[in-house]
């Protein structure tokens, strides 16, 4: 395992520390829980608080700041943030107008978040929670755990954050959240693997001309192996996917977002955004906004997912507003 | 100490031992959850445990319930992931049963292991064959109520729900998970033993053990 | 070779056009030759151009924007571009205030743009040209090709970016320049190779527990190589040779830059970021501003470099003005 | 085609071997760049002579020197890099020296080469020995010239300067690096052959190639 660390086990220690002093501006840690905090906050807004494993930078911790986030909770690699973080860190962000937690749909992430909102009712917090979940390579059912959530996340924060910074109540900035998140849908692949710093090796095998197709952002194997195709090919498998989810139909405005994995070099997302926009524009669907980079990642694993979310004016006017994060920033 | 009663210090020893077993196990489970999850579990598990056994030493008891309830919270608040609620949850609510006890028998500590999966199942929904540590939990503690109820001693009643753990552990591994982050694999979850259900069954034979000496 | 792409003689094309149609508010493609532009060019000031190798991304055709480059000419993937890109791209964004070359020292680049400057010169086109030679992994000498130009690239098209966007005369921008390059300082290191796609192997091996010190943007070898370390000793080793290269001093203000090389997760970098700012802590020396990201890459190739530049307050109001690129956008 | 004199047809001929020459060597001189350099120089050079050879078959030409500076811009706005402006220099000087000329002998082109080393020299001022494709070139043009001086046949000559490139490319094995990129490598750049002086032995190689046949 090759990795620019000093402890494994301090890795998100460490790497928090350095977050916050590289944005002093912007973001601040929790003195006692681990969870980053806007450098302004509290304000009289509604509080709106993502969290889960670590691994996935810059989100979430990347994502604090005016316009998105006013806490994150980050969990050690790969693995849920514990209750006590949420809580902490919503009483440091609560600005008495209500919380918005945005849960990733995981198993753990749910019941840590859960637990988090009881706490905090117990104590008068009102919390109201929204779960995402766009990734298309989940069979979805009642009886599994459904969906995960990936890249729809990114916009959902931006998007939501936005809503709360303009002053939307905590029922709007919910209802919004609620629907970017119906109308987002994702799906990933991997060139190689990822290792968790911890665990020391690669949490599957790729052959040398093998690719996953359906990856999660955990590292966790995907849903098919194949042999590595073309970057048009594989676009054309992940974005039919997502179009026919929806479905997105001709005459659609989206927004378009390639997503790196970690250790894709942007050169190569921008040929699966020239491939991207080749095929939407086939099928008369229309890029509106577009985001290309690292922006929810799986350690140094190679790869993209490729995230469509259709549009309407107000998400359009919350994308654009201002939004000033170490991960995201424009209009200021 | 007495090995047919759970009292403090037979608690603290089952702790220990705990600890112990999952750190021995560590690269193990983070294996099995690397083929059909995200490679975390034994460190997530060992890390809880860590936390939970210094905790424990740096208090004094005087009574069992006590232990479980700091062991949850030390869960609830190191492990993460789906395994850290789950038996944060499972070793609190079998606090409630045992707090204000001096020492448990074997009926006693069934009644608490019974509370504790009813709470693990209430928060996750896990159906028996969803391919998770309720598969493990399951039949174990069935069998600890059996035992109980034909006047088993402690140590016997351990050793078949033991047995049965390793079974249900076992079982897992044709299932396809319907639960966890395994179940995103969907046939491929196929195959592969279920971590959690392995550190449930890993916890039990730590009790197991810690009464056999 | 794992690659999102779909033919390796088309990797630089593809990538550019899907870099023009993701930011086409910012940036277009010359319409006969190699060369990013700005959307908004020409206008009345000094143009600044650079260029060099692809495979750097997002350097340089994501710094074209308003205040920073004008104009950006791509090569094959780590060849210099050829002249006809430099002057095609000159002829467009000159303004009448004269053209600004900043251009990384490598024998291909200064060779290539020197031939571009001398057709414009014979057209009447006043151009100046400022070499970076920022990495002093490079010995210095009068009879060697002397030192590459890194990290400190990045920060001179922001600066002198900046420079021009006011208002400042070719004589200005070119000084401006200058001492941004007399006052930078990089070093950089590498945990894997990386695979020029026409290539398709890795262009070194590196053993399983090995790292290369003094790696260039190149993909070439560095000096020295060795047993994989803890960040922390990593951060002292550049640092050091850095900070005794200028030399800074204690009470200096700098700005410090943590550049990924394309395949290192972010979380990496900013545990290099910590334990850099502590390093510098310890040294008196203070951290007036910063950067940590991938700004100028090697492919998918995993490492890091350091860069330092003692900042003075022109170049922190220079620093701090508004830019609006593709891969560096802040005050608008 | 006449073997003692470079005219048309024969330049032409020379330019399609120099093309199958590169591209047969292609990965072995990026291999080349790769131990010391960053893995181009064969691609960049059949970039740049596929480009040179398209163009040449698709005019019509009266004089060699035509060709040759057909070649120089070719070579000069594809092959990029540090060979792409120092190859294009040596062709466009050597294109200058044949201009209106229908045909070259041994004497004619020994100058005309010179001219083009001159202009390599002048624009990568590198010295002899700085393990370049200097290198290749200086061993190679004294030789033609002692060979024109000799009154030696074209193809004689161009064996003898086959020879000295062969010699001095090999020679560049145990160099220190001066200029170029293998010179970041100080020390580590002895033991390979220089990438820039072996495409230089391949071109020269192609010119006699394609007159013995
Ligand atoms: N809904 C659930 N109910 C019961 N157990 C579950 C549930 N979801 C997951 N598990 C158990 O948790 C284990 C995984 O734990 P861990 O790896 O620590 O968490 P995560 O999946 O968040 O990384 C699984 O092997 C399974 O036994
Ligand atoms: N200053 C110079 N003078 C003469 N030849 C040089 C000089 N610098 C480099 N070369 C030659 O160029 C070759 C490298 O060419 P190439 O790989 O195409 O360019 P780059 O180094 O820009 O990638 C070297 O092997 C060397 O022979
Ligand atoms: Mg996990
Ligand atoms: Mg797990
Ligand atoms: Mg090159
Ligand atoms: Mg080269």
């Amino acid at each position: 395992m090759k990795k620019l660390i000093n402890d494994v086990e301090k890795v998100v220690a460490e790497s928090l520390s350095g977050l916050a002093k590289a944005h002093a501006d912007m973001v601040k840690l929790h003195p006692s829980v681990r969870a980053v905090l806007r450098a302004d906050s509290p304000r009289e807004k509604v509080a709106v608080i993502s969290g889960g494993g670590s691994g996935h930078e810059p989100m979430h911790g990347g994502y604090v700041g005016f316009g998105m986030l006013d806490a994150a909770c980050p969990g050690e690699v790969f693995t849920s943030p514990t209750p006590d973080q949420m809580y902490e860190a919503a009483k440091v962000v609560d600005g008495g107008k209500g919380i918005l937690f945005i849960v990733k749909n995981y198993t753990g992430d749910i019941m840590n978040f859960q637990m988090a909102a009881d706490m905090l009712a117990a104590e008068g917090i009102h919390v109201e929670q929204v779960v995402i979940n766009d990734d298309v390579a989940v069979e979805d059912s009642l009886y599994t755990a459904g969906r995960r959530g990936v890249g729809g996340t990114v916009l959902a924060e931006k998007i939501v954050g936005a809503k709360a910074e303009e002053g939307g109540t905590l029922e709007e900035v919910k209802r919004m959240c609620e629907h970017v998140n119906a109308n987002v849908r994702s799906m990933g692949m991997a060139l190689s693997p990822c290792t968790v710093p911890a665990a020391g090796k690669p949490t599957f095998e790729l052959g040398p001309d093998e690719m996953e197709i359906g990856i999660g952002i955990h590292g966790e194997p995907g849903r098919h192996r194949m042999k590595i195709k073309p970057a048009r090919e594989i676009v054309e498998m992940l974005t039919s996917a997502i179009v026919e989810d929806l479905p997105f139909k001709a005459g659609d405005e989206v927004l378009a977002f390639v997503n790196g994995m970690g250790g894709t070099p942007l050169s190569e997302l921008y040929i699966v955004y020239n491939d991207l926009s080749d095929f939407l524009g086939k099928k008369g669907i229309k890029i509106a906004r577009s985001l290309v980079g690292d922006y929810i990642t799986s350690l140094e694993m190679q790869g993209c997912s490729i995230t469509l979310l259709r549009l309407d004016d107000e998400m359009k006017r919350l994308w654009d507003a201002p939004v000033c994060t170490p991960g995201l920033r424009w209009g200021m | 100490m007495d090995n047919e009663k759970l009292d403090v210090n037979t608690t603290i020893a089952i702790l220990e031992r705990i600890k112990d077993i999952i750190e021995a196990n560590k690269d193990y489970l983070t294996e099995l959850d690397s083929a059909i999850g995200d490679a975390d579990h034994g460190i997530n598990m060992n890390r809880g445990f860590s936390k939970a056994i210094e905790k424990v030493r740096n208090n004094q008891y005087f009574d069992i319930g006590s232990i479980f309830k700091d062991v949850a919270m030390s869960l609830m608040s190191t492990v993460g992931g789906a395994a850290g609620p789950l038996y944060g949850t499972f070793f609190m609510r079998a606090s409630m049963k045992l707090a204000g006890h001096k020492e448990a028998d074997l009926t006693l500590l069934a009644q608490a292991f019974r509370e504790g999966l009813n709470g693990v199942i209430a928060l996750g929904k896990a159906q028996p064959g969803d391919k998770t540590m309720v598969d493990a939990l399951i039949p174990a503690i069935d069998a600890l109520e059996t035992a109980a109820k034909e006047g088993s001693s402690l140590k016997d009643g351990l050793a078949k729900a033991l047995a049965m753990a390793e079974k249900g552990m076992k079982d897992t591994i044709p299932l396809v998970a319907k639960k966890g982050r395994a179940s995103y694999l969907g046939e491929r979850s196929a195959g592969h033993q279920d971590p959690g259900a392995t550190s449930s069954y890993l916890i039990l034979k730590a009790f197991y053990e810690a009464l056999e000496n």
